[in-house]
């Protein structure tokens, strides 16, 4: 079930110079709640901006809840600038999740920038038998967050932090190279062109993945119809707040 | 406060409070079931429907703008009659109005869809004439008030529940197309419907929305939604349903004291998901407080200045 | 960044850059001169002259709504005499151009005023056309396009200096407005005056206006304005001036790419007094980033989706 | 002349539970003010609430000044949760100020509500030999503030405070009997009713008075003409922004 309701910042840590770490408190928005969904936060309580702000869960313990973002706009800023004890309107949880249940024993986290934001609780979900690896890529170091996540392979594009390049270029060279053994499947997010690169590699090697995807969102539960995404049958178009915003890599086109 | 009526009549439609969402802006009217019970609504307007579902606009369809946003979704919908048999069963079970709104490319279509629909057990037709991308010239039906008068009777003619006429804000005189609506047989209009509006990425010099033009919603029309009801209510003798921008019960009431019969709340279902309840709910504060027993005492109360 | 061109030429009339002060929201291009230099502004449009002088509507003038605000301030000035005799000895000292906005209520006022100042070191007229309270059917000439064009030829008859027609946004289709506007002579229009828009007290149910309607104009109006202004882009071939809602350099580039070859400040310099040269600035630093030398080279350049 | 400049909130203090006194820092602002004369506040950096908001020079001291308010709508909340630090957007000094070169020996200050706000400014900067007596009155105890002032007679509706009734009740009552020797000038600030019913006052004791007015204010310099108030003699309107807010109360229609 849906909530709409008020939730607390009990924490706002800021990671980075430019990315925060804001810890709600509120058991509605938290019982239900699986990694890749998402909650909508209203920002203001008067008219602008006006619509709500998506964030993933990045984190789940208990009746707490983590969102990591990094400031892009008004939204963010407010939210960065939050005290303790402050109060958000929320509605969650949105959307599916990413589905754990199939059998893999590796899974393989490849987050553009603040992509990496779903894969703290998503690895918390994970069972305990399932080996982790994460790669995250961003444009330079100050955007790379790791929070929650260890075995990871860092690729930026200025080389400022890990390798040079991109996380699909790393990725691709550990899949020649035969890194991982027995079933695994891969989980991506992150921005459009890592997404794309990410299809790419996926139909050729023929591998198991799930995307987590993005839009402008107006409702974030499915009754404004603001945020299609296409199949890649082109037969239509699915919801990404509620069909989504986790789909398998091949239903889409990206 | 249990003394205090909300219950408005548009023709024979009668409403237990003039509360109702907007077209677009409520899905199917299921959909926000989670957030309370839409049955204290005093009535839901569906998603426009087309005789066969449409697919909509390709991404991107929304842009933020100040106070408000625009939409270009493309009528993406079900069709007439997935909706009859996914939708209205569960529909038809809420104890408050159901009001289908119909949006059609032609004039054959919209009457299609009004006699498939009238054997149903709805309450009151919407019929959208703003609707884009329509074959006849490339212009809006709505924006031609022959052809809104050719709708109205045409759709009038198949049916014998209310028929609401919705009308579009863009036009130099939205009474005329109240008039026309009403010799025609309309039992009352709806207005307004969105803006035309644009908004451009400065890096790809490109629009942001795929179909290039939206609609604009949200608290940044209200103002200009109030002044196309009040010119309606002024030149015109029909009732007037009032949309635009709506988010309180203050807006609501700027609505009906200019002499809107019921309001529908639109773009703020998307935003306050229980907006809809906390403004039934100041509505009756509002009454309580200025001594009113019957909400039609206070409705068209406007006192002009001068 | 010295060798950024923003030049613009707008008919005979060349600016040293887009940016403009619209009329009505500057006074008579003095009382800002606390903030900035106003002798960088491209040009400044005074307020709204008549023949005579005119008092203005009494309070309430002014309400401020979602990203806006509404006014009707009745058209209060110290009319052409008294302007050329009190702001103009300074007015021309000023490095900019000088743009004299007429209004008026009967078509031989507007010929008068302009006969009256085209003696006068001013560097053009701007024609608005969305007078209120006029004496002819006490509709706007604004949304009449045989009135428009009517005005239009018989200005453009008394002076050589560059006419500027200001459109209304509130008809149907404003490139009729435009079109005729260019068929009798007119060097550019400029679009939009306000948008017809109304906010009732319901406490005493009343407009808050004491004129009962006003203008909106502010932010909430730019996704429109943007609307209107590509609609005369797209259908006539004749310079246009954006106006609405900018309050940033990033909105201004949105009308400069949709074809705007300048844009006017308004609301905004109640808001951020400096806000202009903001613009202006910025406009430099997207210009240099995006490695354009020419502004010219960058107006017009929106591509279409689809 | 008027600045428009950045100012930082150096102390915000709750007098009463709806009555706050915010103090900022700032020399453009303070240098040249005047008693009667007013900043104009940006609140949001966004567009909502998007026009300023107008507040009295309550005190200055220095390169500081305050303003003092209640919470009446989205304006006075922000200013209200203002933190220590926080920098505001504001022009300032703007309007004419009370006039208090005139002869006079005794200064009568009649405020109703936060009508006061003024007033400690004025006491300030009033010649050492003139004598001060103020008049304030409002709906309820909640709502007075004396903040600057003693020698004070205070009016509530309720009787929650000093006299039930009202100020101008109470200043007719100390006129009648003879309370105020020599020349005497009174300076008035608040809602239109109180105002008028000092008008007819004035009229009545031929007395020498000043009125500061308010209005809704789009620009508060002059430049849009929204602010106007109706000249006595129905003769036109003068600007309360630019013309005001003080005016003589025979000057103007109340
Ligand atoms: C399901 C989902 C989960 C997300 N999770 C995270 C997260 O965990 N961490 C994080 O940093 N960000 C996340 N985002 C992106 C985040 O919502 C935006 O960064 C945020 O909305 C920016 O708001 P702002 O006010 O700061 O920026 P603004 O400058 O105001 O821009 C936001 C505006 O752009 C629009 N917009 C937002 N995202 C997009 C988009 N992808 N494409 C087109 N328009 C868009 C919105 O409608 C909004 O009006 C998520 C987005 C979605 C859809
Ligand atoms: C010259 C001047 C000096 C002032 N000094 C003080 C002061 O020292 N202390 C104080 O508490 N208040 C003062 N006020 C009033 C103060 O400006 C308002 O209380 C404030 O604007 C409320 O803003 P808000 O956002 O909290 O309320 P909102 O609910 O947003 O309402 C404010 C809105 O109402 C309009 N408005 C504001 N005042 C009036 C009015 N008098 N008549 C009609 N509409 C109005 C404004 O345009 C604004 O949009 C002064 C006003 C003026 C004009
Ligand atoms: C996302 C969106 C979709 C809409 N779809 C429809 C529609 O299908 N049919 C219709 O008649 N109106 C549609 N509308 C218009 C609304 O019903 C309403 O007239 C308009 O949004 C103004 O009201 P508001 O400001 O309260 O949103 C839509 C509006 C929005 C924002
Ligand atoms: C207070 C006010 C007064 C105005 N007066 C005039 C006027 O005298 N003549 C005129 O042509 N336009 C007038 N306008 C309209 C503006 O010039 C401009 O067209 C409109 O405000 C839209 O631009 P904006 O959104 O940037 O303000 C006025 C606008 C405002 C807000
Ligand atoms: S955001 Fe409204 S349907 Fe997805
Ligand atoms: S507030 Fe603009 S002229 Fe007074």
């Amino acid at each position: 079930m849906i909530h709409q309701t008020i939730a607390e910042v009990i924490d706002n840590t800021r990671l980075t110079d430019s990315i925060y770490l804001v810890t709600f408190r509120s058991k509605e928005l938290t019982q239900e709640a699986k990694p890749g969904q998402f909650v909508n936060i209203r920002i203001s309580e008067g008219c602008y901006p006006y619509l709500r702000r998506p964030f993933s869960y990045c984190d789940v313990v208990g009746d707490e809840f983590k969102v990591l973002f990094s400031i892009y706009g008004i939204g963010t800023k407010v939210i960065s600038q939050s005290s303790i004890g402050a109060k958000f309107d929320i509605i969650g949880p949105l959307g599916n999740g990413f589905n754990i249940d199939s059998e893999f024993n590796t899974a393989i986290l490849v987050a553009g920038g603040l992509g990496v934001a779903p894969f703290a609780f998503l690895k918390r979900a994970l069972p305990k038998n399932v080996k982790v690896v994460s790669y995250i890529g961003a444009r330079t170091k100050e955007l790379i967050a790791t929070y929650g996540l260890d075995n990871v392979v860092i690729a930026t594009d200025d080389g400022s932090l890990g390798e040079k390049g991109t996380v699909i270029d790393l990725l691709k060279e550990d899949l020649m190279n035969g890194k991982f053994e027995g079933k695994f499947k891969i989980f991506g997010c992150g921005p459009t062109p890592m997404l794309k690169a990410l299809k790419v590699l996926c139909e050729e090697f023929n591998l198991n993945c799930e995307v987590s995807t993005e839009s402008a969102m107006a409702c974030g539960f499915g009754i404004c119809q603001g945020c299609p995404i296409e199949l890649a049958d082109s037969s239509g178009y699915r919801l990404i707040c509620k069909d989504g915003p986790v789909f398998n890599i091949e239903e889409i086109k990206l | 406060m249990s003394d205090i009526s909300l219950e408005v009549k548009i023709g024979s439609l009668e409403l237990k409070n003039p509360i109702l969402t907007a077209s677009g802006t409520f899905g199917y009217g299921l959909e926000s079931r989670d957030f309370f019970d839409v049955s204290q609504l005093g009535g839901i307007i569906t998603k426009s429907l087309s005789l066969k579902p449409r697919k909509g606009n390709p991404p991107q369809r929304i842009v933020e703008t100040p106070s408000g946003m625009l939409n270009a979704i493309g009528l993406a919908n079900i069709g007439v009659e997935n909706f009859i048999k996914e939708k209205l069963p569960e529909l038809i079970k809420l104890n408050t109005k159901i009001i289908v709104n119909i949006a059609a490319s032609t004039i054959e279509e919209y009457v299609e869809c009004v006699e498939i629909l009238d054997k149903e057990k709805i309450d009151a037709f919407e019929i959208n004439v703003s609707c884009p991308n329509v074959k006849e010239g490339g212009l809006e039906f709505g924006r031609d008030v022959r052809k809104v008068g050719e709708i109205t009777s045409k759709v009038v003619a198949k049916t014998s529940k209310p028929v609401i006429i919705k009308l579009t804000p863009n036009v130099t005189s939205i009474s005329d197309f109240a008039r026309i609506s009403k010799e025609e047989g309309a039992t009352a209009v709806s207005a307004v419907n969105t803006f035309v509006g644009m908004s451009i990425d400065i890096f790809t010099r490109r629009p942001k929305l795929s179909h290039n033009t939206g609609g604009l919603s949200g608290p940044a029309i209200r103002p200009l939604a109030l002044a196309k009801v009040f010119e309606v209510v002024q030149n015109v003798d029909i009732p007037v349903i009032g949309i635009g921008g709506i988010i309180s019960p203050e807006d609501a009431l700027e609505f009906l004291i200019v002499g809107a019969k019921a309001v529908q709340i639109g773009t703020h279902n998307f935003v306050d998901p229980k907006g809809p309840i906390k403004i039934i709910e100041g509505l009756k504060s509002y009454l309580k407080k200025m001594n009113y027993n019957n909400i039609n005492d206070l409705i068209g109360t406007l006192e002009l200045n001068k």
